[in-house]
């Protein structure tokens, strides 16, 4: 593994010649690419996301493997860049500072004989981290690349809206099956309140709920058998229902009402014989 | 990039940028489209051909002051107010008791309704029913003053979803509900014949108002 | 009110719905338009018919994270942008890296996005894309200060028409593109996309001035 990052064959030399030193160590080779003109070192500070986007781009550039990073021509160049940008002026983020102290430990790590192998096999790499950290974050960076070609909505296409002509009509409220049970039910609950003392107090008679049947069909030609259970039964329950049966039986009988069905299991109608003569 | 050749491509185009656009487009924002620089009569042409296009369907393309734009027809407005999440205004209490009352104990009069709610029934209320075409009058009661007879109609059925009256929630069953609530203790045992008499509502149940209005079964007299 | 009877009247209905409607539609709201109660085949079979109809038009049906919804295809894009007066911005590297970290790896803390880009995070980057709507917080990891935990919405989904996080570009095939990259000897050139991808400084337009970016410490001394 050669210790020395291959430069692009068409770089041309630097017009600048010194020696180059970072501190106060001498480089084996000139990281030519880094040679920026300082005007430009902004636009090209600019081009990296931080000190893990310029690794990336050193390393890719070089074509080496990232799983064998050469720590000293990539330290070498890397504080090159640094220096550069020191020697701008240029302010220097905390994050490529902290980046270089790590890549300068590493380095002298690398320098140090390596420790015998532990049990599950070899020791600890002092560039695994660094490793590590540069792979996550090259992911990341493709996969933001990815994210950002998917098709966004109003960069690349947009949402049909098409407009609600709405009525001027007013809406008009609802009314569920539900609602009118409720209702209703409420209105009987209230009306056996109401009711409750006077059924108590007087005796179903037979005799009584005639006049309470007659008084129903008055007027109203036929009306539904079941209306009139409906309507004593409001009145007396289920008690009343039977009493009210027996009383058009016996209006029946005395040919007071006339009750009519057309056919079987038809609705059977019930009907006053005069009405004249019952009229009050 | 995409390449418009036939009358159809830019219709397309046209049809996607009217479909897309949140505001009505000008014929000045449309002729912004295309490269090409139609004649008016061109552009009418490919306009009608598109509005054309959606002729049966229920958006339409109109043309307003300020441009054309795709919308809704009015008659697709009551299934997209389904997918509202606002509440529906609600009638009165008035208003419901009343309904309920006409709608079980039909044909009735005004005076019917009073007697059950108990208090005077508004002639806004009866109104507000008449105005929805939910009742109308079938007749009139063969009594002193001759009162109107209320009953419900058809629209109502439709509205509610129901076939006939028939499919009212039965009355009967409503008064058991009634009495398993109000007379817990003396359980009188119905004789079944009589039960299910009750509790089955009439065939027809919304031929009654049509008979009375035929003056079939109306008042005797 | 409008009588529907053939599947091509509720498609109708569906279309106008799916087309009016300012935000996706999910099967739950799509349901509420019909009074009929049809089983998920049914709607599948109506929902893909509707798409089919629209294969050869400028827009197009999509199922997104939310629901259904029509949107205009890419291809057009370029006619659309003729109408605007300004195009949305992109979004600078450092958003997109934040974005992809908060998709990817979700629920993370700023901490975490600031260990994997190795920089400090501007809390303008998590305003821009909480302004979106596309992340927001879902609650704090227990450690010390509490830091928020965030994660991507549904409409972060939506408007990139995807409709599971398990559609995301698969980060396995990225990893795998890596691992080739890296398994192979030094002097061997590496696969060109990779290289060029990985190796190739955004164009300047993309990125954010670092100084405004990521807050710059004090000149190095």
């Amino acid at each position: 593994m050669t210790e020395t990052l291959k430069v692009g064959a068409g770089d041309t030399a630097p017009a600048e010649t010194h020696v180059p030193k970072l501190y106060g160590e001498p480089l084996p080779e000139l990281p030519r690419d880094l040679y920026i003109p300082p005007d430009a070192l902004e636009v090209f500070l600019d081009a990296f996301e931080g000190p893990l986007d310029l690794l990336l781009y050193l390393i890719r550039k070089a074509n080496v493997n990232i799983l064998d990073i050469p720590m000293a021509p990539l330290t070498a160049q890397y504080l090159e860049y640094v220096e550069a940008m020191r020697r701008s002026n240029l302010e220097l983020a905390a994050d490529y500072l902290l980046m270089a102290a790590m890549l300068l430990e590493i380095k002298s790590r690398m320098l140090l004989p390596r420790p015998a192998k532990t049990e599950e096999g070899e020791a600890e790499d002092p560039r695994a981290e660094l490793v590590r950290r540069l792979m996550e974050y090259e992911r990341i960076k493709l996969a933001a690349a990815r994210l950002d070609a998917l098709p966004q909505v109003h960069r690349d296409y947009e949402w049909a809206t098409v407009w609600v002509a709405e009525k001027v009509a007013e809406r008009a409220p609802e009314v569920s099956l539900h609602d009118l049970q409720a209702v209703w039910l409420a209105l009987m609950r209230k009306a056996r309140v109401k009711q409750h003392h006077r059924v108590q107090r007087e005796e179903l008679s037979v005799r009584e709920t005639m006049g309470v049947v007659l008084r129903h069909l008055q007027g109203r030609g036929y009306v539904m058998f079941e209306d009139l259970f409906a309507a004593t039964a409001a009145q007396a329950g289920m008690a009343g229902m039977i009493v009210s049966f027996l009383a058009i039986l016996e209006l029946a009988r005395e040919s007071l009402i006339e009750i009519t069905q057309s056919e079987a299991l038809a609705p059977i109608y019930v009907k006053c014989r005069d009405v004249a003569t019952l009229q009050a | 990039m995409l390449q418009l050749y036939k009358p159809e491509d830019y219709k397309r185009v046209l049809e996607t940028a009217l479909l897309a656009a949140p505001e009505p487009l000008s014929l000045a924002d449309l002729k912004k489209l295309f490269d090409e620089d139609f004649d008016d009569d061109t552009w009418r042409t490919l306009l009608d051909d598109l509005k054309r296009d959606w002729a049966d369907r229920g958006v339409e393309l109109v043309q307003l002051a300020s441009g054309w734009r795709f919308q809704t027809r009015p008659e697709y407005q009551v299934f997209l107010d389904r997918l509202k999440n606002e509440r529906p205004p609600r009638y009165s209490r008035a208003v419901m008791e009343t309904l309920a009352i006409i709608a079980y104990r039909q044909p009735v009069t005004r005076g019917d309704i009073e007697e059950i709610r108990g208090v005077a029934v508004s002639p806004n209320v009866l109104k507000t029913l008449e105005g929805r075409g939910w009742i109308d009058i079938v007749g009139h009661r063969d009594a002193p003053g001759r009162p109107a007879l209320y009953a419900t109609t058809r629209k109502f059925l439709d509205d509610l979803g129901l076939r006939s009256l028939a499919e009212l929630p039965p009355l009967a069953e409503i008064e058991r509900m009634i009495d398993a609530h109000a007379n817990e203790a003396p359980e009188i045992p119905a004789t079944p014949d009589i039960a299910d008499d009750a509790a089955t509502p009439p065939a027809q149940g919304d031929a009654i108002p049509a008979a009375a209005e035929d003056g079939l079964f109306g008042p005797a007299g």
